[in-house]
């Protein structure tokens, strides 16, 4: 498929990281060849009629041609084909992308709003997701509320994912690096800022990491609380939403040196941030909303983190001076 | 009432004064010319929504709004744009107004339901815009689920908004077909209506057809809302992709109801500024009549990765490439009336042109579409967003300007300022280009849409992209001044400025209450320029 | 092909009498399809949803009356009749028969919804509300989402009934404008549309019976 | 041609005679005792099929007399089985892909 590797569109287009984004990359190449040439045709056609045959006096006689059974056939026919033709091989590599291969590595992807999680069968969790080079792998899918989409540029693949039920979706990146990942299908306020990143790195470091991982993951109980609020602070991406080191406003107020200050709350009046404040905000979050943001933005964390992971995001919210 | 009918320069904008006479008409034509100011207004507020949106998309990072405000703005750009300006803008404007004249008719068959569709309309648009004052509606104009369930915005009284502006879009299609199946004049036989009444005909169908199940649809949305029914609600045991089948069922043949009417303008508008025959008119008028029909096979390509099966995506891959071939048809067929014609470069041509210039980019980026393989990469992205602005803007909207220049005469007795037209032409034609070209380059970066906020690599493009709305912004204001002045102070018009040789320009411009006095025997085509 | 020795006069657009009758029978049906298609989503739900889950539907059925639904079957059916009979009255310019028929339509519509709303009170005495606020601990439910079958059962019956609330509507202007005299053997076209419109709620009836009652 | 078709249109409606109601009534009456002795029977993976094939006689005798579709003029009666045909495809793609997804379940 080299003839047409200027359209190839290398330039534009993300970096080819699969063996089926070069594939997709090879026939959208194809396509945008047949459409400058429909375009040629057609606008191309449309000039030339106009320049030729513009009026020129104001009783100009014109050709009288109701239709050219032939001309009209032809027209229809070889369009049909073609679309045929772009059909079959759009499905055709449609089906590589479904054809799940048997052995690949499996990883579970949970989509919330607004991140991504990926969990590994070894019990840990991440926030980003580690693959090995040159491996299969199949991504299971699910989301904690609504439809998210999670999408690779780089790989070309796409698929939305649906709470109450599993999507999958596969790959085997070819190139080191890291590659966005982005969710594509609408789901509230900070829809555009659920990213994530996927990162290929050589089978001994994916190894390494991931012993790492688990072992990070045993020693969880023996962390300082604060240390451990630190790193479920970032791994439930609550700093997506709100600041840590400054008082910034991102979607929801800052936490930066709010700790036994004042706030004002709808309805309620002033309110001290204190430990009660801050548990009953990480589990019903809709309950004392800070007056000017709005509700039902931040999503509720009752059953996912248990009185020793609360305590130590308190305590590490605390610490915020 | 006024009692001096016999006045021989009485017209349908004279026969009767005083908003009480408008407000109360039965006349198609009055009630086209209160469609048009209707969605006139919708088209400048969701206009200027579209200016807000890619304001705040000139720079990555918090712009002029709040991520919540953004998705707000984005979803009454849409919303209003598809409910309530391309969807009644032509068939209820032009069609209102030059069905029943194209056909010989006096009138459509039910004028009462054609004014209460029209006030069908007010009420649905005035609850759109007062969620805009209670709980703003953040969901999309998709309301897909769970979000819009979940959401915390007004979601009921759009929804029953949209219901209701769909209950207008189904009695307007209903009037046409009774209009076109009853109402023609004697010897004008369904092979002689002007394609623009086929156009009208094909739409009508698919109003009265497709509409009823987003109807349902929306009551399930709200049922959901109120009473959690949960037949959408994955909690509930419900499936958010039947939801999308229920929606796009109506909501791809919707895209049809855009853009038919717009083909058949540009079939009027071509064959008069070549002062030529049509080339191919059964094929024409049966490829209106193919697109309808095929259109309801194809909902599925906005749902190739939406969790749908395997087996059901490569059908509607299949099934979506042969909607391509009626429309490639149309294309070529315009290509040729232009052969061998005596063309001229009025405002309204100019813009037909620069209709079938858009259009076939348009169309080939569809095909990509419609390809699963490239599809998956290209769904969500700013490839779509180009693509379906360039058929509903570069398509439908071109359309409506061109046939408005070129009905304008026949509907206000005054010709418009032909400089100025041609100026708001070039302003929107270059903007366009410049507003939605690069958005096809940013989609095959993989550039989500509905996005806030994106990576920086994407800024160069937006900011081209930013500057092109200005330019049609500039343009449409040309063309609101070019109307404006036109009413005012344009020159009187006569009956048949372009030389066309349809019904409605054999009476007078503006056409008398009665549209005609002597009812017309039609005993030749349409586009009879020998 | 005149029809000056009748009252009615037709609007302007239209050659003649017969023509506007026509016209709007066409407008009528058109109407009808919409409707059609209308309910029609809700039984495309319904039959995905049952294959879907055929227990929870089975189950859900069990807590129906099929003995209610029988009876209001029945009457739908013999309103149906009479409603048809309304129009054939007219159509031989028997006023008074065809007041009457008209008038028995309307009370068989009444009977109808009293009867539904029995059903409802009933159900909602047990607990069983659609959705997300069907009591599963009172109900005893063993499907814990058996509220998606009586979302199905309160959606379908409501928009149902919603329906023939507005039939009845539309008889009693019929009827009203019989009794005034508007009717002739020449015209009724609003009495035919509204008996259209009435058989098609009789027609998804007929469907919904055995639908929620019977098969579950 | 639009004035000939509605020229040539019967002037006096037909109507139908008495008994052709009386009949239809009573078999829809028959029909619904019909469909519940059926359902009593208890056939099983049968039952949802017999009940919509009687609903469905019931339903063409509805639209042949009642709403005398029988008599009436061929547009309308493709207008009225338009809305089936779509109706049915509705259901058909729609079911078509929940009957075809293959199941993922989680790998954890």
């Amino acid at each position: 498929m080299t003839w047409f590797n200027f359209a190839h569109a290398s330039s534009f287009m993300p970096t080819e990281a699969t063996n089926i984004a070069q594939q997709v990359d090879s026939l959208y190449g194809f396509l945008l060849i047949a459409s400058g040439i429909a375009c040629a045709i057609l606008i191309g056609g449309m000039i030339y009629f106009a320049y030729k045959y513009k009026r020129r006096t104001s009783n100009d006689k014109t050709a009288y041609i109701s239709h050219n059974t032939a001309l009209e056939f032809l027209w229809s026919f070889i369009p049909l084909v073609i679309f045929l033709g772009v059909f079959g091989w759009g499905w055709h590599i449609y089906s590589q992308m479904r054809a799940f291969p048997p052995n690949a590595l499996e990883v579970e992807v949970l989509g919330m709003q607004w991140n991504w999680e990926f969990q590994y069968k070894s019990g840990f969790s991440s926030d980003t997701l580690m693959v090995p080079v040159n491996r299969d792998i199949k991504l299971v899918m699910t989301s904690k509320d609504v439809l998210h989409s999670f999408y690779v540029p780089s790989f070309r693949i796409k698929q939305d994912v649906i709470p109450g039920r599993y999507t999958a979706i596969w790959f085997k990146a070819e190139k080191l690096g890291e590659f966005h990942v982005f969710c594509t299908e609408f789901c509230g306020t900070s829809h555009s800022g659920m990213l994530s990143t996927i990162k290929v790195v050589p089978q001994g470091e994916f190894d390494r990491w991931m012993e790492e991982k688990a072992k990070e993951h045993s020693e969880e109980g023996s962390l300082p609380l604060a240390q451990l609020g630190e790193k479920l602070f970032k791994g439930k991406a609550c700093a997506s939403c709100h600041s840590t080191e400054d008082a910034t406003i991102k979607v929801g107020p800052s936490l930066f040196q709010k700790f036994g200050a004042n706030e004002n709350i709808e309805e309620i009046g002033s309110v001290v941030i204190n430990e009660d404040y801050l548990k009953e905000s990480i589990l019903n979050p809709n309950a004392k909303v800070v007056k000017g943001f709005p509700k039902n933005v931040m999503p509720s964390f009752q059953g996912q983190l248990n009185d020793k992971q609360i305590s130590a995001l308190i305590e590490y919210i605390k610490g915020m001076k | 009432m006024a009692a001096s009918a016999s006045h021989s320069d009485k017209n349908y904008l004279n026969e009767s004064s005083g908003i009480w006479s408008w407000l109360t008409t039965l006349d198609h034509k009055r009630i086209g010319i209160m469609y048009f100011i209707s969605v006139l207004t919708f088209f400048l507020v969701g206009g200027i929504f579209a200016l807000l949106i890619r304001l705040e998309l000139f720079s990555p990072g918090k712009g002029l709004f709040t991520p919540d405000q953004y998705n707000q703005v984005m979803t009454y750009h849409g919303a209003i744009m598809v409910f309530m300006v391309i969807i009644p803008g032509i068939p209820a404007i032009l069609g209102n107004f030059f069905l029943p004249l194209q056909i010989g008719a006096k009138d459509v068959a039910f004028p009462r339901l054609n004014l209460a569709s029209w006030y069908l309309l007010m009420l649905g648009a005035s609850m759109a815009v007062a969620t805009m004052f209670l709980n703003k509606v953040d969901t999309g104009w998709t309301f897909y689920t769970p979000y819009s369930i979940r959401s915390s915005g007004s979601v009921v009284l759009m929804v029953i908004a949209a219901f209701i502006m769909g209950m207008s879009s189904v009695l307007t299609g209903l009037n046409f077909i009774v209009t076109v199946h009853k109402l023609r004049a004697p010897g004008m036989t369904m092979f002689r209506i002007p394609l623009f009444v086929w156009a009208l005909y094909s739409t009508a169908i698919l109003q009265v057809l497709a509409t009823p199940v987003l109807g349902i649809t929306l009551l399930l949305l709200v049922a959901e809302r109120v009473l959690g029914v949960g037949i959408f609600d994955p909690k509930m045991g419900g499936d958010p992709v039947l939801f999308q089948h229920f929606f796009w069922f109506y909501s791809h043949p919707a895209v049809y109801i855009m853009i038919l009417p717009a083909m058949g303008v540009i079939s009027e508008i071509l064959t008069t500024f070549s002062r030529k025959t049509i080339f191919g008119y059964t094929a024409i008028a049966f490829s209106s009549l193919g697109i309808a029909a095929v259109s309801f096979f194809v909902w599925g390509h906005h749902m190739f990765v939406s969790g749908q099966s395997e087996i059901a995506g490569i059908l509607f891959s299949f099934l979506t490439m042969l909607v391509g071939v009626p429309t490639a048809i149309k294309m070529f067929n315009w290509l040729a009336t232009l052969y061998k014609g005596s063309i001229q470069f009025q405002s309204p041509m100019l813009f037909a042109l620069g209709f079938l210039f858009l259009f076939a980019i348009g169309g080939v980026t569809g095909i990509m579409l419609a390809t699963i393989g490239l599809d998956v990469h290209f769904h969500d992205t700013y490839f779509v967003v180009a693509h379906f602005h360039y058929v509903m803007v570069g398509g439908t909207l071109m359309a409506i300007m061109g046939g408005f220049y070129y009905w304008f005469p026949k509907m206000f007795g005054k010709m418009y300022s032909e400089a100025a037209a041609r100026m708001s032409f070039v302003f929107i034609f270059i903007g366009f280009n410049v507003t939605f070209f690069p958005q096809f380059i940013l989609g095959s970066m993989g550039m989500p849409r509905r996005y806030f906020d994106y990576i920086p690599a994407y800024t160069q493009l937006n900011r081209i992209s930013t500057v092109g709305s200005w330019m049609i912004a500039v343009g449409f204001l040309i063309g609101l001044y070019t109307i404006i002045k036109g009413l005012r102070s344009g020159a009187p018009a006569p009956a048949n400025p372009w030389g066309s040789k349809t019904l409605e320009w054999t009476v007078t411009s503006p056409p008398p209450h009665h549209n005609f006095d002597v009812e017309p025997i039609v005993t030749a085509g349409p586009y009879e320029y020998r | 092909m005149s029809t000056d020795n009748h009252a009615h006069h037709f609007a302007h657009h239209f050659k003649n009498a017969e023509h506007e009758y026509q016209s709007s029978k066409e407008g009528i049906w058109l109407f009808m399809v919409t409707e059609i298609l209308m309910f029609g989503g809700l039984f495309v739900g319904y039959a995905i949803f049952h294959s879907l889950y055929p227990e929870m539907f089975a189950e859900g059925a069990e807590h129906l009356d099929w003995k209610m639904g029988f009876i209001n079957t029945l009457v739908l059916i013999f309103s149906s009749f009479t409603m048809a009979l309304g129009i054939y009255y007219i159509q031989r310019d028997e006023k008074p028969k065809a007041v009457f028929n008209l008038a028995l339509t309307i009370l068989c519509g009444c009977i109808f919804m009293v009867i539904k709303y029995m059903e409802y009170s009933h159900k909602f005495h047990l607990g069983l509300f659609p959705g997300k606020w069907l009591d599963v601990a009172q109900t005893g439910a063993h499907h814990a989402n058996l509220g998606l079958y009586y979302g199905f059962y309160y959606c379908m019956t409501g928009l149902h009934g919603t329906h023939v609330l507005i039939g009845m509507g539309l008889i009693t202007w019929v009827l009203i404008r019989t009794l005034r005299g508007d009717f002739n053997p020449k015209y009724y076209t609003a009495v035919e549309g509204v008996g259209i419109f009435w058989h098609i709620v009789d027609l998804i009836w007929i469907f919904l019976f055995p639908l929620l009652y019977l098969v579950g | 041609m639009a004035n000939k078709h509605s020229n040539h249109e019967d002037d006096a409606h037909h109507i139908m005679p008495f008994s052709v109601y009386v009949k239809v009534a009573s078999a829809l009456f028959i029909l619904t005792i019909l469909t519940v002795s059926a359902h009593q029977m208890h056939l099983g993976p049968w039952a949802a099929p017999v009940a919509f094939l009687i609903a469905s006689v019931k339903a063409v005798l509805v639209m042949l007399f009642f709403m005398h579709l029988k008599y009436d003029n061929l547009t309308n009666r493709v207008i009225f089985a338009t809305g089936f045909f779509f109706l049915a495809l509705l259901f058909a793609i729609s079911a078509i892909d929940i009957w075809t997804r293959i199941a993922q379940s989680t790998v954890l």
